[in-house]
C-alpha cells in the first residue's frame, strides 16, 4: 500500500516467560482512524510502548512514511511524528494546563539556552506563536477556559483532555491515543468522538485502544483485535464484531447483542 | 526603583554598622549564587544533587591557582613563564570560572542520567566528596593542590588599575574593598538572577520542569532528556563556578575543609527552605541561612546580658540549636518553603479574578 | 576608674572540633581572671580584661566574618584562632585593621610567613616540631623504619610531611605512608597494612581522639611498634583514649616546656580542673600564655592601644607556663623548647627536652 | 418519600447503613463537594452519577476516610461517626472501597495483595476459601497469582482491586468507576460481579460514568452536578428520565 | 595471605556496623521515601545513653561482669533511640507526609543538628572514655609461621568485641527478615511503603507501621552505637555523622529500599573500604595510598550504579506507561 503511514511486521515482546506481545503485524494506513482493541493484557498498551520507544522489542521490523526506522528512544520516534497519551494520565503535575501543551511544542521549536537567556527577539516571537497556538489547541479540545489551572486541578475526564492537546502539538503524523474515552459518560463520550473525528478530518492519522466498542467501531476504518499477545482478527470493523473469536475473547454477550 | 536605590545604598548603610556586616551580606551574596545554580539543577530540573559544593571548589581552585604564587612557586617551567607571576584577569576569570565549572557539571552529569531520585543523590554527593577528596591529597606526588593547607595569598580581585584591597580611590571616593566586593557580587548576582527567570520562562525551562515531574511522558514529548539534563548541571555548575572563583578572591585563602559534604546540604537547604524552583524563594532562601546564624551571633549573647546579667548558655549552643529547629519549624509550617512559587487555582491572578 | 580592655577570642565551639575550642576558651578564660587580679594600670585607669569569645566552627568563611565582627568591635587584641585554616583568612582582615593577633595553637608554619607584623605565635610550628621529632627518632630511638600516618587536615599532613622528609635524612627509611581523617576511628585497614611492614616506629600528624583508638586497635592487632606524634596527641587524654596501651611506646613533642616542669605548670593544670571540672585537652596553657603574653605587652606600654603596645609585643620576653616566650622577626616564638614526653603510670611525663 | 422509592422486597431492611447530610470537601481552597446528602440503605445498590470533575470520586473518598470532609450529618451503620473515624478504622467495620484508578500495590504479588484485603481478619479458613472465591470470579488472576500487580494489564488490576476488596468481606462497598478501561467483556463481568455480590446481601455504592449499565443494575441513583445532588431517583426511572439521558446516556 | 584474610575480618567487622545502621535508612527509606539523614544521630544518642548508663551502673556495682553491663547498656540504650527515633517521626516527618519530596529531608538535617547540640549540652564536647565491658585483647584465630627470623608474629586476630559485633548483628539482621516476610507486619509494612493511603483501605494503620519501622530501625542504630563505642572505646556528640554517611552509601550500594541489599551494602561497603586501605597501595604500585580509600569506595558505588542504577539488589522500577 502506498498510502501506509505506519507498517510493522512480527512484533514481539517478552517479559521473563511471557510473551506480551506476540509477532504482530499492523498496518496503518495515512488519514485514517486504525483501532486496536482487545481483552485487558492483551498486549494493546504494550504495542504503544514498543512503537513509542519505551520499551525495546525483542523482534519486530517498522517502517514509518516509507523509512525503516527502529523505535530505539521516545524523543526520537516523537520528532519522527508519531506522539500518544498515555492509559494512566501523565501529565506534568506541577504545570499549568497551557504550559503542558506548550512543552508538546517542544520538537516544533528551537529557542536554546542562549536564546533563552539573551531574550533575543526571535525567541521572544516563538514564545508568544507557542502560547498562543497552545490556547487554540486548548479550545480544540475544549478545555480553555482552564488554561491557568495546574494540570494536577483538572478532573479526569479533562486531563484526558489536556493529554490530546499536548500530544496534538506535537504536530504528528500519527497520533495513538491509550484509551482516551475511559472514564466518560455517554455525553462526554459523544463530544469526544466528535473530537476525534475532528481530528481525523484535518489530516491526522490515528490509532486507537479503545474499550468502548460503539465508539471504536463507529470511527475506525479498521480495528485490530489482540488476544493474548496475538491478532486474532483484522479488517473491517462490521466484519471484525461478528468475528465469533473476537465475541468469545473480547466482545461478550451484551455488545454482541447491542 | 526604590529596591534598586536600596541595594545600591546598602553597604553605606550596614557597613556603619559594622564592616562585618557587610562581610556577611557579602558572603550572603555569594550563597545566592550558590543557591540559584543549584536550583536550577534540584529546583527546575527536580534533579537532587548532593554534591554541588564541587563546582564551587573548582571555581575557588581555579581562581586561586591562577591568581596566587602557588603555582610559579612549585613549577619551574610556569614561573619561567610567568616571571611576574600569574595574574589572570577577572574578565577571563568570571568565563573560564564558568566554562571550566561547567564542563565539571557536565563530566559529573554524564553518569548519573540513568539514575533516579536518591540514587542520584547518592552519586552526586560521592562526586563532591571526590572532588574534595582530590583537591585534598592532589599535593604529592606534584604539588598541584596544596594538599589540606590549601592555597594561601591568593590576590584580590583587580579591575583595571583598580585592586580591591583595603580601601582604593575610585571616581574621586574613598571606597572599602568590602564595598567594591558587594557591588561586583551584587552585580554578578543580578545577572544570574536574569538568567535564571529567563530560563525558567523558556522552552528549556519547560523542558527541565517536564522532566522533573514525569521523565517518561518529557521523552514522550520530544524533549532529548540526557541533553537536557546535562545542560541543567552545566549551567548550574557554572554558576556554582563564578561564586567558587570569587570566593577565593574574597576571602584571599582556600582549602578543601571550605568544600565539605556539609556544605553542600546546607546550599541545598536554602533552596529548598525558600521555595525550591521559585527564584525570589531561592533567594530569600540563601540570605536567611547564611544571615540567621550571624545574625544569632550578635544578638544570643547581649540579649542573654541583658535579661540574666550574664551569660547562661553558651551562645554557640543556643545558636546551633535555633539553627536547627528553624529548619524543622520552617518544613513543618511552610513545606513548600518560605516563598513558594503559586501557580494554579492558587496563583495570585486566579485569586485576584475571584475577589 | 576601670579602662575597658577587651581580647577577642576565636576558636570553634561548635562542630567536631568544639571540644577544643572549648578548652582554648577556657585557657584564655583563666588568663583574664589572672590579668584582672593583677590591676594593671594603663591609660589612666585599672585595665578591667573582658574576654569576647566567638565561635568559628573551624570554617575559614565564618572565620573571616568573626575577625571582621572583632575589628569593629575594635578590640584590644586577638588570641586565636585555633586552626591554622581560619587563622590564614582571619590573620589579614586583623592585620588590615591593624590590631595584633597571637594563636595559641595553629601551627601551620606559613601564618606568621605572610608578612604581617602583627602575627604572633606562641607554640612551636609543625617545621620546628617535625625537626625536632625527626632527629629524636633517629638519633635519640634509634629506629630505622618507619611508617607515617596523617589524617589530611592541614595540621597533621604538613607535620607528617616534614617528619617524613627529616627522617629520610637521618638515614631512617620511611616505609609506608598511611592516611586517615580527623573524624574516623577505625584504623583497623590501615594498621593491618602497617603491621605486615614491621617497623620500628609509627608516626602520627594528627589528634589525640584519634590516636588514642588507633594505640588500641594496635595492640589488638599485635603491633609492637612504637607510635610519636606531635602537640595534637600530646594530651593527658591521651592515656584514657588509648586505654592500656598508652605507656613508654607512645612519644610525643610540644613545642614549649612540659607543664610539669615548669614552674606554675602542675598549679595551672590545678587551677583549670578545679575551675571547668574537665581536664586540659591539648592547648589551653598555650591560649593562657598567649592572652598573658599580650597583657604583659600592654602593661610595658602602659597602654591598651594596638599602636603603643605592638612594639612591646615583639620585643617581649614573659616566663609563662609552657616557657619563655619572646618573638623573632617573623613573629613565631623564638627558639622555643621542644618538650619530648612519653606516658608512664603517672600520665603525660617528659622525657627530654630539645632546644 | 424514600419508601417509595425502595423496592417492595427490601422494604423490611430499610435502615440506613449510610446517612450524610450536607457532605463538602475542600482541596485547599477549592470546594470541590459543595453540599451532598444522600442515603444508602442496608442492602441498597446505590449508584452515583455525574460529569467528570461532579466530585464523585471526592464524594467516595471522604466516606473513606482518605480526604477530610465536613458535614452536618456523616453516620454509618445508624451510629458510627465518620467524622471521628480514622481510614484503616472503617473496614473492620465493614466499608471498604475500590478507589478510582484501583490502587493495587504494584510491587507486590496478586496473591499477597489478596492477602492484604483479608488484613484484619483472623479466620483462617474463611479467607482460604475467600480467595478461591476470587479466584473462581477471575480465573485471570489465578495464572497471575505470583506476578507483581504493577506489572498487570489495567484490566487485570481492576479485577485485583475488585477481589481485594471482597477478601475484607465488607457489609459496604464503595465502588469507584469499576468499569473504566475495561475490555466490554470484562465490564459485563464486572458487572455480573457487583450484580451477583449485591444478591448475596452486600450493600454497594457505585461509582460509574457508564451510567447506562450502572443504572441497570442499580436500585437507587442519584446525579452529581458540580458538586451538587442535581436529582435523584428510582435507577429504573432515571434511566427513562430524559434529563439523564441526554447528559449522561450520550443520546441527544 | 595473613595480611588478606585480617583485612576481611576487619572489614566485616566494620561492614556489619555498617549494615546494621543501614538496615534503618532502608526501612525508612523504603516506607516512606525519606533519607533520615538524622539517622546516623541515632547511633550517637545509642552510645551516649549506653555510656551514661553503664558509667552510672559500674558506680554503683563495679563487680558486675562486662557482658552484663554492655548488655545493660543496651538495654537502656534501645528504648531511648527507639523513643527518640519515635518522637522525632512523629513531630518532625509525619506532618510532612504530604508535604513536597524535599521539606522532610530538610526537616531531618534540621534534627540532626539538634539532636547534636542536644547530645553537647548533656553529654558535653569532650570525646568520652567509653567503659570498657567485653575484652579488647585480641583472640588469636591463627598464627602463621614466619620465613624470616626476628619477624613479628604473624597472626590473624580478632577481639572479643569484634566477635560481639559481627555475631550480633548477624542475628539481629536474620530476626529482621523473618520479621519483614514472615509476619503481618512485614506484608503491612510493605504495602504502606507503596501507599499509605489505600494500605488504609485495607485495615492497616499507616502511621502505626511507620512509627514501627522507624523504632525498629533506631533499635539496630541503638545497637550499633553502642557496638561502635565499645569497640573503639570512645563516644562523641558528632561521632554519628560518619557511620551515618558510610551507612546511607551501603544502603544505596545494596539497592535502597531493599533490606537485603543493606545488610550486602554494608559489609561490601566494609571490604572494599577496608581491602581499599589496605591494597590501593599495592595495586598502584605506591601511586596512590589510602588517603584514596574513599575515592576508591565511592567509585566502586559509582560504577556499581551506573551498571545497576537501582543498585545491589534493588527491585528495577518498572516503567508502565
Ligand atoms: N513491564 C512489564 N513487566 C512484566 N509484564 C508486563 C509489563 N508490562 C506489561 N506486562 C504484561 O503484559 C501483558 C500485556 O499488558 P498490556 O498493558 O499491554 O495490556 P493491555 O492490552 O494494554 O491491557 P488493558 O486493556 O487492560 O490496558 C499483561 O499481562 C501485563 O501483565
Ligand atoms: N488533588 C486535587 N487538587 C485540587 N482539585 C482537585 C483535586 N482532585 C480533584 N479536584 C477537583 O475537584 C473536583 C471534583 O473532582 P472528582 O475527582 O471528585 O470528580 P469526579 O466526579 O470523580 O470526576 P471524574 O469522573 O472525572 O473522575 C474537580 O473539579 C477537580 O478538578
Ligand atoms: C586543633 C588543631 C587541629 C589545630 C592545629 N594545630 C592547626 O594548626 O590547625
Ligand atoms: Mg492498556
Ligand atoms: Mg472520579
Amino acid at each position: 500500500m502506498s498510502n501506509t503511514l505506519l507498517s510493522i511486521r512480527g512484533l514481539t515482546k517478552r517479559f521473563g516467560g511471557l510473551t506480551a506481545v506476540d509477532a504482530v503485524d499492523l498496518d496503518i494506513a495515512q488519514g485514517t482512524i486504525t483501532g486496536l482493541i482487545g481483552p485487558n493484557g492483551a498486549g494493546k498498551t504494550t504495542c504503544f510502548n514498543l512503537i513509542t520507544g519505551l520499551y525495546t522489542p525483542d523482534e519486530g521490523h517498522f517502517q514509518f512514511k516509507g523509512h525503516r526506522f527502529f523505535p530505539h528512544n521516545p524523543a526520537d520516534v516523537a520528532k519522527l511524528g508519531i506522539a500518544r497519551t498515555f492509559q494512566n494520565i501523565r501529565l506534568f503535575q506541577t504545570m499549568t494546563v497551557v504550559e503542558n501543551v506548550m512543552v508538546g511544542f517542544h520538537t516544533q521549536s528551537k529557542a536554546g539556552a542562549i536564546a533563552a537567556i539573551l531574550r533575543l527577539p526571535s525567541q521572544r516571537d516563538e514564545e508568544r506563536r507557542l502560547r498562543d497556538q497552545s490556547l487554540k489547541l486548548l479550545d480544540y479540545v475544549g478545555i480553555a477556559q482552564h488554561a491557568n489551572y495546574l494540570a494536577s486541578e483538572l478532573s479526569y475526564g479533562h486531563q484526558r483532555r489536556l493529554e490530546i492537546a499536548r500530544a496534538l502539538a506535537m504536530n504528528p503524523s500519527l497520533l495513538a491515543l491509550d484509551e482516551p474515552a475511559a472514564g466518560m459518560n455517554g455525553s462526554e463520550k459523544l463530544q469526544l468522538k466528535e473530537l476525534l473525528l475532528r481530528i481525523a478530518s484535518d489530516g491526522k492519522t490515528l490509532l486507537l485502544i479503545e474499550h468502548d466498542v460503539k465508539l471504536v467501531m463507529g470511527i475506525c476504518s479498521t480495528v485490530t483485535v489482540l488476544d493474548y499477545g496475538k491478532v486474532i482478527a483484522q479488517g473491517k470493523p462490521a466484519i471484525v464484531q461478528k468475528d465469533p473469536a473476537v465475541i468469545e475473547a473480547y466482545l461478550g454477550g451484551l455488545h454482541h447483542a447491542g | 526603583m526604590l529596591v534598586a536605590v536600596a541595594l545600591v545604598a546598602l553597604p553605606w548603610v550596614v557597613g556603619d554598622l559594622g564592616n562585618s556586616w557587610l562581610r556577611i551580606v557579602n558572603v550572603a551574596l555569594l550563597y545566592v549564587m550558590l543557591a540559584l545554580g543549584l536550583n536550577i539543577v534540584v529546583g527546575f530540573a527536580g534533579l537532587l544533587d548532593l554534591g554541588y559544593i564541587a563546582f564551587y571548589a573548582v571555581g575557588a581552585y581555579l581562581y586561586g591557582l591562577l591568581n596566587s604564587p602557588h603555582l610559579t612557586d612549585n613549577f619551574e617551567w610556569i614561573a619561567a613563564q610567568f616571571p611576574d607571576g600569574l595574574h589572570v584577569s577577572l574578565w577571563l576569570i568570571i568565563p573560564l570560572g564558568a566554562a571550566v565549572a561547567g564542563l565539571f557539571g557536565v563530566l559529573l552529569g554524564a553518569p548519573t542520567l540513568k539514575l533516579r531520585g536518591d540514587y542520584l543523590a547518592i552519586v552526586t554527593l560521592g562526586f563532591g566528596e571526590i572532588i574534595r577528596l582530590f583537591m585534598n591529597n592532589l599535593n604529592a606526588p606534584v604539588n598541584i593542590t596544596n594538599g589540606p593547607q590549601g592555597i594561601y595569598m591568593i590576590e584580590p580581585v583587580r579591575i583595571g588599575t583598580i585592586r580591591f584591597e583595603k580601601t582604593v580611590h575610585v571616581f574621586g571616593l574613598d571606597i572599602p574593598a568590602l564595598h567594591l566586593y558587594y557591588y561586583l557580587f551584587l552585580a554578578l548576582v543580578l545577572i544570574i538572577m536574569v538568567v535564571s527567570l529567563r530560563l525558567q520562562d523558556s522552552r528549556l525551562g519547560r523542558a527541565w520542569t517536564a522532566i522533573r515531574d514525569d521523565e517518561i511522558a518529557a521523552k514522550a514529548m520530544g524533549i532529548n532528556t540526557r541533553n537536557v539534563k546535562l545542560l541543567a548541571f552545566a549551567l548550574g555548575a557554572s554558576f556554582g563556578g563564578v561564586s567558587g572563583a570569587m570566593f577565593s578572591a574574597f576571602q584571599g585563602f582556600i582549602s578543601p575543609e571550605s568544600f565539605g559534604l556539609m556544605e553542600s546540604v546546607i546550599v541545598l537547604c536554602m533552596v529548598v527552605l525558600g521555595g525550591m524552583g521559585h527564584i525570589p524563594g531561592v533567594i530569600l532562601g540563601a540570605v536567611l541561612l547564611s544571615g540567621f546564624p550571624e545574625m544569632l551571633r550578635h544578638v544570643v549573647a547581649p540579649l542573654q546580658e541583658q535579661l540574666f546579667g550574664e551569660v547562661l548558655v553558651d551562645a554557640e549552643i543556643i545558636r546551633s540549636l535555633i539553627y536547627g529547629l528553624t529548619m524543622v519549624l520552617v518544613m513543618l509550617y511552610k513545606p513548600k518553603g518560605l516563598w513558594p512559587e503559586r501557580k494554579g487555582r492558587n496563583s495570585p491572578s486566579h485569586t485576584e479574578a475571584t475577589t | 576608674k576601670d579602662v575597658i580592655v577587651k581580647i577577642g577570642h576565636i576558636a570553634p565551639l561548635s562542630g567536631p572540633q568544639a571540644h577544643y575550642g572549648k578548652d582554648n576558651e577556657q585557657g584564655a578564660r583563666l588568663a583574664i581572671d589572672d590579668l584582672n587580679a593583677m590591676k594593671i594600670q594603663l591609660d589612666g585607669g585599672t585595665a578591667k580584661f573582658e574576654l569576647v569569645a566567638e565561635d568559628d566552627a573551624a570554617d575559614p568563611k565564618t572565620g573571616a566574618i568573626v575577625a571582621q565582627k572583632l575589628c569593629d568591635m575594635k578590640v584590644n587584641g586577638i588570641v586565636g584562632h585555633l586552626n591554622s585554616g581560619t587563622t590564614v583568612p582571619a590573620s589579614r582582615i586583623y592585620h588590615d585593621c591593624g590590631i595584633p593577633q597571637i594563636t595559641p595553637s595553629a601551627t601551620t608554619p606559613k601564618i606568621t610567613k605572610q608578612g604581617f607584623d602583627s602575627v604572633f605565635r606562641v607554640i612551636a610550628h609543625d617545621g620546628v616540631l617535625g625537626v625536632a621529632l625527626a632527629k629524636f627518632a633517629t638519633a635519640d630511638l634509634k629506629a630505622k623504619k618507619f611508617v607515617v600516618i596523617d589524617d589530611r587536615t592541614g595540621y597533621g599532613q604538613p607535620l607528617a610531611d616534614i617528619f617524613a622528609k627529616q627522617v629520610q635524612a637521618g638515614g631512617g627509611q620511611v616505609l609506608e605512608r598511611q592516611y586517615t581523617n580527623d573524624k574516623a576511628t577505625d584504623f583497623a585497614a590501615i594498621l593491618t597494612s602497617v603491621k605486615a611492614k614491621n617497623p620500628d616506629v609509627i608516626f602520627y600528624g594528627g589528634m589525640d581522639a584519634q590516636a588514642g583508638p588507633m594505640l588500641r586497635q594496635m595492640k589488638q592487632l599485635g603491633i609492637k611498634a612504637k607510635l610519636i606524634g606531635g602537640d595534637g596527641i600530646c594530651t593527658t587524654e591521651l592515656s584514657k583514649l588509648g586505654g592500656d596501651n598508652v605507656g613508654d611506646n607512645v612519644m610525643c613533642a610540644e613545642g614549649g616546656m612540659a607543664l610539669s616542669k615548669m614552674p606554675g605548670g602542675p598549679a595551672f593544670e590545678k587551677r583549670y580542673k578545679d575551675k571547668f571540672k574537665s581536664d586540659i585537652q591539648v592547648y589551653a596553657p598555650f591560649v593562657y600564655d598567649a592572652t598573658m603574653t599580650m597583657g604583659m605587652a600592654m602593661k610595658e606600654a602602659k597602654s591598651a592601644d594596638p599602636k603603643k603596645y605592638l612594639p612591646k609585643l615583639k620585643a617581649i620576653s614573659y616566663k609563662g607556663v609552657i616557657g619563655t616566650i619572646s618573638f623573632d622577626e617573623n613573629g613565631d616564638v623564638k627558639n622555643a623548647p621542644v618538650t619530648v614526653n612519653t606516658y608512664g603510670a603517672k600520665g603525660k611525663t617528659p622525657l627530654t627536652i630539645i632546644q | 418519600m424514600l419508601a417509595e422509592l425502595i423496592p417492595e422486597g427490601q422494604a423490611q431492611a430499610m435502615s440506613p447503613i449510610l446517612s450524610i447530610e450536607q457532605l463538602t470537601v475542600h482541596y485547599g481552597g477549592i470546594q470541590a463537594v459543595k453540599g451532598v446528602s444522600f442515603d444508602v440503605m442496608r442492602g441498597e445498590l446505590v449508584c452515583l452519577i455525574g460529569c467528570n470533575g461532579a466530585g464523585k470520586t471526592s464524594t467516595l473518598k471522604a466516606m473513606a476516610g482518605l480526604l477530610p470532609f465536613k458535614a452536618k450529618r456523616a453516620v454509618y451503620n445508624n451510629s458510627v461517626d465518620l467524622n471521628t473515624l480514622a481510614a484503616h478504622q472503617r473496614l473492620a467495620l465493614g466499608m471498604a472501597l475500590v478507589p478510582e484508578g484501583r490502587g493495587v500495590f504494584a510491587r507486590m504479588t496478586v496473591e499477597e495483595n489478596l492477602d492484604l484485603g483479608a488484613y484484619c481478619r483472623h479466620d483462617q479458613a474463611g479467607i482460604q476459601d475467600d480467595k478461591e472465591r476470587v479466584f473462581t470470579l477471575f480465573p485471570r488472576l489465578k495464572e497471575r497469582r505470583k506476578q507483581s500487580a504493577g506489572t498487570l494489564s489495567g484490566g487485570e488490576q481492576q479485577m485485583l482491586a475488585m477481589g481485594r476488596a471482597i477478601m475484607g468481606r465488607p457489609d459496604l462497598l464503595l465502588l469507584d468507576e469499576p468499569s473504566m478501561g475495561l475490555a466490554p467483556i470484562m465490564v459485563e463481568k464486572i458487572f455480573d460481579v457487583v450484580q451477583s455480590i449485591h444478591a448475596q446481601g452486600l450493600t454497594v455504592l457505585l461509582v460509574e460514568q457508564n451510567a447506562n449499565l450502572a443504572l441497570q443494575i442499580a436500585d437507587r441513583a442519584y446525579v452529581l452536578d458540580s458538586g451538587l445532588i442535581d436529582f435523584h431517583g428510582k435507577a429504573s426511572d432515571l434511566i427513562l428520565d430524559p434529563r439523564v439521558r441526554e447528559a449522561y446516556l450520550g443520546e441527544s | 595471605m595473613d595480611t588478606l584474610i585480617q583485612q576481611i575480618i576487619n572489614g566485616l567487622v566494620l561492614g556489619s556496623i555498617y549494615a546494621l545502621v543501614a538496615l534503618g535508612y532502608t526501612m525508612v527509606y523504603g516506607v516512606l521515601g525519606l533519607i533520615n539523614f538524622a539517622h546516623g544521630e541515632v547511633v550517637m544518642v545509642g552510645a551516649m545513653v549506653a555510656f551514661s548508663a553503664i558509667s552510672a551502673i559500674a558506680g554503683i556495682n563495679p563487680g558486675l561482669p562486662g557482658w552484663l553491663l554492655l548488655s545493660l547498656g543496651m538495654v537502656a540504650a534501645i528504648p531511648v533511640c527507639m523513643a527518640v527515633s519515635f518522637t522525632v517521626e512523629k513531630v518532625a516527618y509525619r506532618p510532612l507526609r504530604t508535604a513536597p519530596r524535599l521539606a522532610p529531608l530538610i526537616s531531618a538535617i534540621g534534627v540532626s543538628i539538634t539532636l547534636q547540640t542536644l547530645a553537647m549540652i548533656i553529654w558535653g564536647r569532650n570525646y568520652l572514655i567509653f567503659p570498657t565491658t567485653l575484652s579488647q585483647d585480641p583472640i588469636t584465630l591463627f598464627t602463621f609461621h614466619n620465613t624470616v627470623a626476628d619477624a613479628p608474629a604473624r597472626t590473624i586476630s580478632l577481639t572479643p568485641v569484634q566477635l560481639t559485633i559481627v555475631v550480633l548483628s548477624s542475628v539481629l539482621m536474620m530476626g529482621l527478615t523473618t520479621l519483614v516476610n514472615r509476619t503481618k507486619l512485614g506484608k503491612a509494612m510493605r504495602a504502606t511503603a507503596e501507599n499509605p493511603a489505600i494500605a488504609s483501605l485495607m485495615g492497616i494503620n499507616p502511621n502505626a507501621i511507620i512509627s514501627a519501622t522507624f523504632m525498629i530501625g533506631a533499635a539496630l542504630a541503638g545497637v550499633a552505637g553502642v557496638m561502635v563505642a565499645a569497640n573503639y572505646s570512645v563516644a562523641h556528640f558528632y561521632m554519628g555523622f560518619l557511620p551515618g554517611l558510610k551507612a546511607f552509601t551501603a544502603a544505596v550500594l545494596g539497592g535502597i529500599g531493599n533490606i537485603y541489599g543493606a545488610m550486602l551494602g554494608g559489609l561490601l561497603l566494609g571490604l572494599v573500604e577496608s581491602l581499599g586501605a589496605g591494597y590501593l597501595g599495592q595495586l598502584t604500585g605506591g601511586f596512590l595510598g589510602s588517603n584514596y580509600q574513599d575515592i576508591f569506595a565511592f567509585a566502586v558505588l559509582i560504577l556499581v550504579l551506573t551498571v545497576r542504577p537501582s543498585g545491589l539488589l534493588g527491585e528495577k522500577v518498572s516503567d508502565r506507561a
